[in-house]
């Protein structure tokens, strides 16, 4: 019982939902993908924008259509536990937060180990890009909210590319931007066909960059990889799900190339941030 | 019209009790009741205070609300804040400075107004505890009935139930001193500063201030009760240690 | 009293952002006597507002408000619960202020704050005292299911009047509230999964009233009032008053917390300028 | 004079590094030289014989930390024989948003007669001094020194709540009561 | 477990896997020995102990337990499967980093990737329903298609209703590095030896059933779908060049860390970057290639361990001699 919020029924339960039969629900079996508009090797169009915490340091706004999260960046600021000593590295930490309303089912208000884990991702995406050398006995506070997800490798990968604007935007030194990209692996074919075949292995997946929810569901398995693409480096890459080491080569190849693409819409972002800080200040 | 419990009329306030010096180990306790609602506090400072919430220039003042059962919840919380933000202008914490007040104020009966019997505890737990305060201060609820409409000062959980808005007020003895005697009896609405007001429900500006004027009239009674209540209290130890 | 009141030598020049960040009231107060605020408002005005319906599609209603730079996102989401023993056939307004640490340096990682906690009792009370809506218009099956409203507000930026942005954002969301009809068989709560919401499988939420505030603060023994104060006002100000009125103009409820006294000539003018603001956060939800 | 060509991200390539020296918001990796933050680049170049310095300035400067010889300016929380803790808020003329810690010890207070100081004579909670920062110190404090004729205190509330005038280089006078304190004053700039 | 390494040190390293000698005098590609055990906690339904020479000591115990089936509300999917949960728990007694809640994130980490890789439900969610549907006999013969391999259909009692658990906990008693292979390894070879209970389903009709769990110790089942069940391959990224089972200073030097979850197929079921540096993608990619090839090596090393010992056990059982598991505590 959470004594510090207006308290509410002890258990309560989405409702069963109920589909007609009439209902026609997107199977990857078609001809489209869940946004017929898209290719599979499509991104759904990314709008980022920074600075919309005015009390952050640094702070970015991303949107994937429906995958809305808020970034906002504090520090470096003196470390809160001591207990270490003395360290002539600064330490980034990054937290992730689910809204309760973000998600088809309500999330609860507590820290889950799903948010942890995420957390410790972010965390391990970015530090390589930032110079922590350069600020001793500091932190950098990341603090990602997730308002609205569409699936989790989206979301995953767009809490890395918000959460790197948002520490540029904050001015924190850093070697290079870092995009973060997801992609899942979902079979053409419906597997009760193929399962008289020695399974469905034998007809590889088809790639689809940045499924949303619906797509995830069929999926096979599912990348994110987050990447430095001036300085060619991958900094996370996180594969669940099982497929063929020749799906993975491709994918991770289609991702570094998307990569490319969210680093240009990074890039402009940031140099609107100049161009508006330009225009206020005259 | 007569009211629920028969014997009061709308704006009579319920019989107070108050006594101090109750509890040992504080520096000072008081309880106050109003009728059937009971507020017990205790108050230790100046004190030590944690280096975290130490203030360079002023004591700290920690408020903490226990209920009558249970754990303490948001409820609480508020409560807590209203008497700690309204304490913090009256006390006289530059004199103090890097210490602590801390103020406990536990429930002990309930029935209605418990913020009001709260804020009228806390002041007496002070002036026991002898912490400088530069006014004292009074608190009264009343309710605007939902079916007659009709003000009704000090409610019953009962009657609270009933009603269409419920007002708190505390009001300060600042202005009652200097307009003392007649002056005290005609009291417009431009002087009654009001101190803290916390109300809800439905109601109209004019339901507003005619419950802020009422209320004002009965802070007066709580007034002089506490002024009393502290003269008894210190002429009875002038006696004690002259005997 | 208090040391910050010590008057700079002029022997010493600074930065107006090092003079506000050593002296922030004395700054302030500077501003002030010019009858101007740092921001470049009026001591009366309000910070711009938008306020956004419909922004989380995975919520049964949801809303955007920005009052200058406090951004609030509020969702609204409907699940099924067994009613209280006491009122077996209402249903459950659960509303929720959380103040994460995105949204300001002020906040800790962690459980609610004091100030989170106050502000969703505040609103909490506003929708049940002054009955905003009829709770048994949320029954499925008396004594067995009915929906719980969990309002859950969002701050995504902090910049001072929390209440007031928190309030409006919950009061557009569930302006936006539709629920899909539900059937009630032997325990189990149904939905129809149809894609498109409409008035024949959904339903919007009866509001009887939309109460808005308005919220003040007391600069300083002048006892200034200044109205929707930012951060650093808030930060410096001690009295607070909060004005919350309906579309007919009766108060759902006022609170004046902190300050000294004040009269209640300070009290009709908060309240006759709340009335205005409501008006005109009114005709703005409205737009939309 | 500047456009947004001039505008850079970090990891944008700017050069080789035959062609520029690395300055302020730049790094070099392999052979080449990059941004590291958010800003408009500029080159100036100091001698005909040395290579052009690549600077980037930041357009959103990056929250104020002490570094090493910074000046900051910083407020007394408490005292103690041995050294007076500070709270630091401000360095090189930019506010910090967050408060470090920092310490002024007795032997780094003036730079003569070390042995003569005594901390309560030299600052008072409340006071607001301008120090240097002499080393990162400890896992917890910056170590601070006001062993320069400007630095020092350079406001000060008096016991009878005056502010105080700086009269020599260790008195201060209150402006309300004309009475006088001990405190190690900065010399007005 | 060292939290501090001295720049020496960590040069020492860098250049020793650099020239393909490492301080133990293992090449880059070389594993430590591995001591496998089986059936070392009589308390579960299967159990498994992994030593690395060197230190590590991991301890992974299955139980099968009854319990309700999980259905999401919404696709009404997980009505026939059974359930597996993970859990990771670093003992105090390991290093003293672990002690008091100094574990806690390495467990969740650990936890988290375990639950990714072995129980992942996603998979082709609608598909199975649709197959459900479509016919009984389908679902059977279909393989299981999660990356964990575990048939969790096979684990199902009464669709909708009750089905198997599968806990499966890893205790780390001592910590000597490469803790993820040594887990990975425990869990195949702890699910080898597991034996589930066999079930008899009685339909009383009117969708009412009723079901008895057999107790008879000879005659249980294998977990179907375990020879698919995935291992876990750990590259450490040193320098230019990455190695395998590192040592705890090792890790220290690492700058990024790969872990590849191969099966015996050589399917990649999991892939996951670790610690704090950046891989080139080509690089990347061959550090897939080789974890894969490693991976279905060490499987099959694993097997005809895991086969050697089940079968000494079957001869005695033959023989009628009594198994006598060489104590947990007798080392």
């Amino acid at each position: 019982m959470d004594r510090k919020r207006v308290p509410g029924p002890e258990l309560s339960v989405a409702p069963l939902v109920e589909y007609p039969v009439d209902h026609k629900r997107w199977t990857p079996y078609g001809e489209t993908r869940h946004d017929a508009k898209r290719q599979p090797e499509d991104m759904r169009p990314i709008y980022l924008k920074t600075g919309l915490i005015n009390q952050a340091n640094g702070s970015a706004y991303i949107e994937l259509e429906k995958t809305k999260l808020a970034c906002g960046v504090y520090g470096p600021r003196p470390i809160k536990r001591t207990g270490q000593g003395f360290s002539g590295k600064g330490v980034l930490n990054c937290e992730i937060k689910f809204a309760t309303f973000s998600c088809a089912k309500r999330r609860s208000n507590m820290r889950d180990p799903q948010e942890k884990e995420l957390s410790l991702i972010v965390t391990q995406a970015l530090t390589p890009a930032v110079r922590l050398e350069l600020l001793p006995k500091s932190a950098i506070d990341v603090y990602i909210t997730v308002l609205e997800s569409d699936g989790w490798g989206s979301c995953l990968s767009a809490a890395i590319t918000c959460a790197s604007a948002a520490l540029a935007h904050a001015g924190i030194e850093m070697l290079d931007l870092v995009a973060g990209c997801s992609a899942s692996y979902i079979s053409n074919v419906p597997e009760s066909s193929s399962s008289s075949t020695s399974g469905s292995s034998s007809i590889p997946p088809q790639i689809y960059m940045d499924a949303d929810l619906e797509e995830e569901k069929y999926e096979q398995g599912a990348i994110v990889l987050a990447y430095m693409p001036s300085l060619n480096e991958v900094t996370h890459v996180l594969q669940s799900g099982k497929a063929e080491s020749t799906t993975i080569s491709q994918s991770v190849e289609h991702c570094v190339e998307a990569c490319n693409k969210i680093y240009a819409v990074m890039h402009h972002a940031l140099l609107e941030s100049i161009n508006e800080s330009k225009n206020n200040s005259l | 019209m007569a009211r629920l419990d028969r014997t009061r009329t709308a704006n009579q306030l319920r019989p107070f009790f108050s006594s101090q010096n109750l509890l040992n180990r504080a520096d000072g306790s008081a309880q106050f009741d109003f009728g059937g609602s009971s507020v017990l506090c205790s108050v230790v400072g100046p004190a030590e205070v944690k280096i975290r919430d130490e203030k360079l220039d002023r004591a700290t003042i920690e408020v903490i609300a226990r209920p009558l059962v249970g754990l303490p919840g948001i409820k609480d919380k508020s409560r807590e804040r209203s008497i700690r933000e309204t304490l913090e202008p009256l006390i006289l914490s530059g004199l103090h400075p890097r210490t602590g007040i801390q103020i406990v104020v536990q429930t002990m009966k309930d029935d209605g107004c418990i913020l009001s019997t709260a804020f009228n505890a806390t002041v007496l737990a002070l002036l026991d505890a002898g912490i400088p305060l530069n006014s004292i201060l009074g608190s009264v609820t009343c309710i605007v009935d939902e079916k007659s409409g009709e003000i009704l000062l000090d409610p019953t959980t009962e009657e609270l139930s009933q009603a269409k808005s419920t007002h708190v007020f505390v009001f300060d003895n600042k202005s009652s001193i200097s307009t003392t005697g007649a002056a005290a009896m005609d009291l417009d609405s431009e002087s009654s500063p009001i101190l803290f007001s916390d109300s809800t429900g439905l109601y109209t500006e004019e339901e507003y201030f005619k419950c802020a004027n009422i209320c004002h009239k009965a802070a007066q009674t709580v007034h002089g009760f506490i002024r009393t209540a502290v003269q008894k209290k210190l002429e009875k130890e002038y006696q004690q240690t002259h005997a | 009293m208090t040391s910050t009141s010590a008057a700079p030598s002029p022997a010493f020049t600074f930065s107006a952002s090092t003079f506000q960040k050593l002296h922030p009231a004395e700054y302030f107060r500077k501003f002030i006597s010019q009858g101007v605020r740092p921001d470049g408002r009026l001591l009366t005005g309000f910070r711009p507002t938008t306020v956004h319906y419909g922004v989380i599609s995975t919520a049964n209603g949801s809303a955007m408000v920005r009052v200058g730079g406090t951004t609030v996102v509020c969702g609204v989401k409907a699940e099924v619960a067994e009613p209280r023993l006491d009122s077996p056939d209402q249903g459950y307004l659960v509303p929720n202020v959380d103040l994460s640490p995105i949204c300001s340096s002020a906040f800790r990682p962690g459980p609610p704050s004091e100030q989170a906690q106050v502000t969703s009792d505040a609103i909490d009370r506003v929708l049940k005292e002054s009955k905003v809506l009829d709770l048994k218009d949320l029954c499925i099956e008396e004594g067995k299911a009915v929906w719980s409203l969990w309002i859950d507000v969002v701050c995504v930026s902090y910049d001072g009047n929390i209440y007031d942005a928190a309030l409006a954002s919950v009061m557009a969301a569930l302006a936006n509230v539709r629920i899909r009809k539900p059937t009630y068989d032997e325990g189990i709560v149904k939905v129809s999964g149809a894609q498109e919401l409409d008035d024949d499988n959904s339903f919007k939420l009866n509001l009887n009233r939309t109460p808005l505030s308005a919220s003040f603060v007391l600069f300083d023994t002048s006892l200034e009032l200044l109205a929707d104060p930012n951060f650093a006002e808030e930060s410096i100000c001690e009295g607070q008053i909060s004005v919350t009125v309906d579309e007919e103009g009766q108060i759902c409820a006022l609170s004046k917390v902190g300050g000294g006294s004040s009269s209640p000539s300070i009290l009709k003018e908060c309240v006759d300028r709340a009335k205005e603001r409501s008006k005109d956060l009114r005709a703005l939800m409205q737009q939309q | 004079m500047t456009s947004v060509a001039d505008a850079v991200v970090p990891g944008q390539r700017l050069g080789h590094i035959q062609e520029y020296t690395a300055g302020p918001g730049t790094y070099s990796h392999q052979d080449f030289l990059y941004a590291s933050v958010v800003g408009l680049k500029h080159v100036s170049r100091t001698s005909a014989s040395e290579l052009p310095v690549m600077t980037v300035h930041r357009e959103n400067s990056q929250s104020a930390m002490p570094g090493m010889e910074a000046i900051v300016i910083c407020k007394v929380v408490r005292v103690n024989p041995r050294f007076a803790a500070v709270n630091i808020m401000v360095v090189n003329g930019i506010p910090c948003s967050d408060d470090f810690q920092g310490v002024i010890r007795v032997q780094d207070v003036r730079a003569t007669e070390k042995d003569k100081v005594k901390i309560y004579n030299s600052f008072r909670p409340g006071d607001i001094v301008r120090a240097q920062v002499i080393s990162l110190g400890d896992a917890r404090s910056y170590f601070l020194s006001t062993a320069a004729n400007e630095l020092g205190v350079i406001f000060g509330t008096s016991v009878a709540g005056g502010s105080l005038v700086p009269i020599s280089w260790q008195e201060m006078q209150c402006t309300k009561t004309k009475a006088i304190e001990l405190r190690k004053c900065a010399k007005p700039m | 477990m060292p939290s501090l390494i001295s720049p020496a040190e960590r040069d020492y390293i860098l250049k020793g896997v650099e020239c393909n000698i490492r301080a133990d005098g293992r090449q880059r590609p070389d594993y430590r020995e591995v001591i496998l055990e089986t059936g070392v906690v009589s308390q579960t339904s299967g159990s498994a102990r992994v030593r690395i020479a060197g230190g590590t000591d991991v301890l992974v115990s299955v139980k099968a337990e009854i319990g309700p089936v999980q259905v999401d509300p919404e696709t009404g999917d997980g009505a026939d499967k059974g359930q597996i949960i993970c859990s990771v728990e670093c003992a105090p007694s390991a290093s003293q980093q672990f002690e008091g809640r100094g574990a806690d994130d390495l467990n969740n980490e650990i936890t988290q990737m375990m639950s990714r890789i072995l129980c992942n439900n996603t998979t082709s969610s609608y598909t199975s329903t649709a197959a459900s549907t479509t016919g009984s006999s389908t679902t059977a013969s279909r393989q299981s298609s999660g990356p964990g391999g575990i048939n969790l259909q096979k684990l199902c009692i009464i669709p909708g209703q009750q089905c198997w658990i599968l806990y499966i906990d890893a205790l780390i008693l001592d910590y000597g590095g490469n803790l993820m292979d040594a887990i990975f390894m425990g869990t195949r070879a702890a699910i080898f030896d597991t034996r589930i209970p066999k079930t008899e389903v009685q339909d009383l009709g009117d969708g009412q059933f009723e079901f008895e769990v057999l107790d008879d110790a000879e005659d249980t089942d294998p977990v179907e779908g375990r020879e698919d069940m995935p291992i876990c391959i750990t590259l450490n990224k040193i320098g230019a060049c990455h190695i395998v089972d590192a040592s705890p200073l090792e890790e220290l030097c690492t700058e990024a860390r790969l872990v590849v979850a191969v099966n015996r197929s050589g399917q990649l079921c999991g892939l996951q970057k670790g610690q704090e540096g950046g891989i080139e993608p080509s690089l990347l990619l061959e550090m897939i290639q080789f974890g894969k090839t490693m991976g279905q090596t060490l499987i099959k090393q694993l097997d005809t361990k895991i086969k050697a010992e089940a079968d000494a056990d079957l001869a005695k059982r033959q023989r009628g001699e009594p198994v006598h598991k060489l104590g947990f505590f007798a080392q």
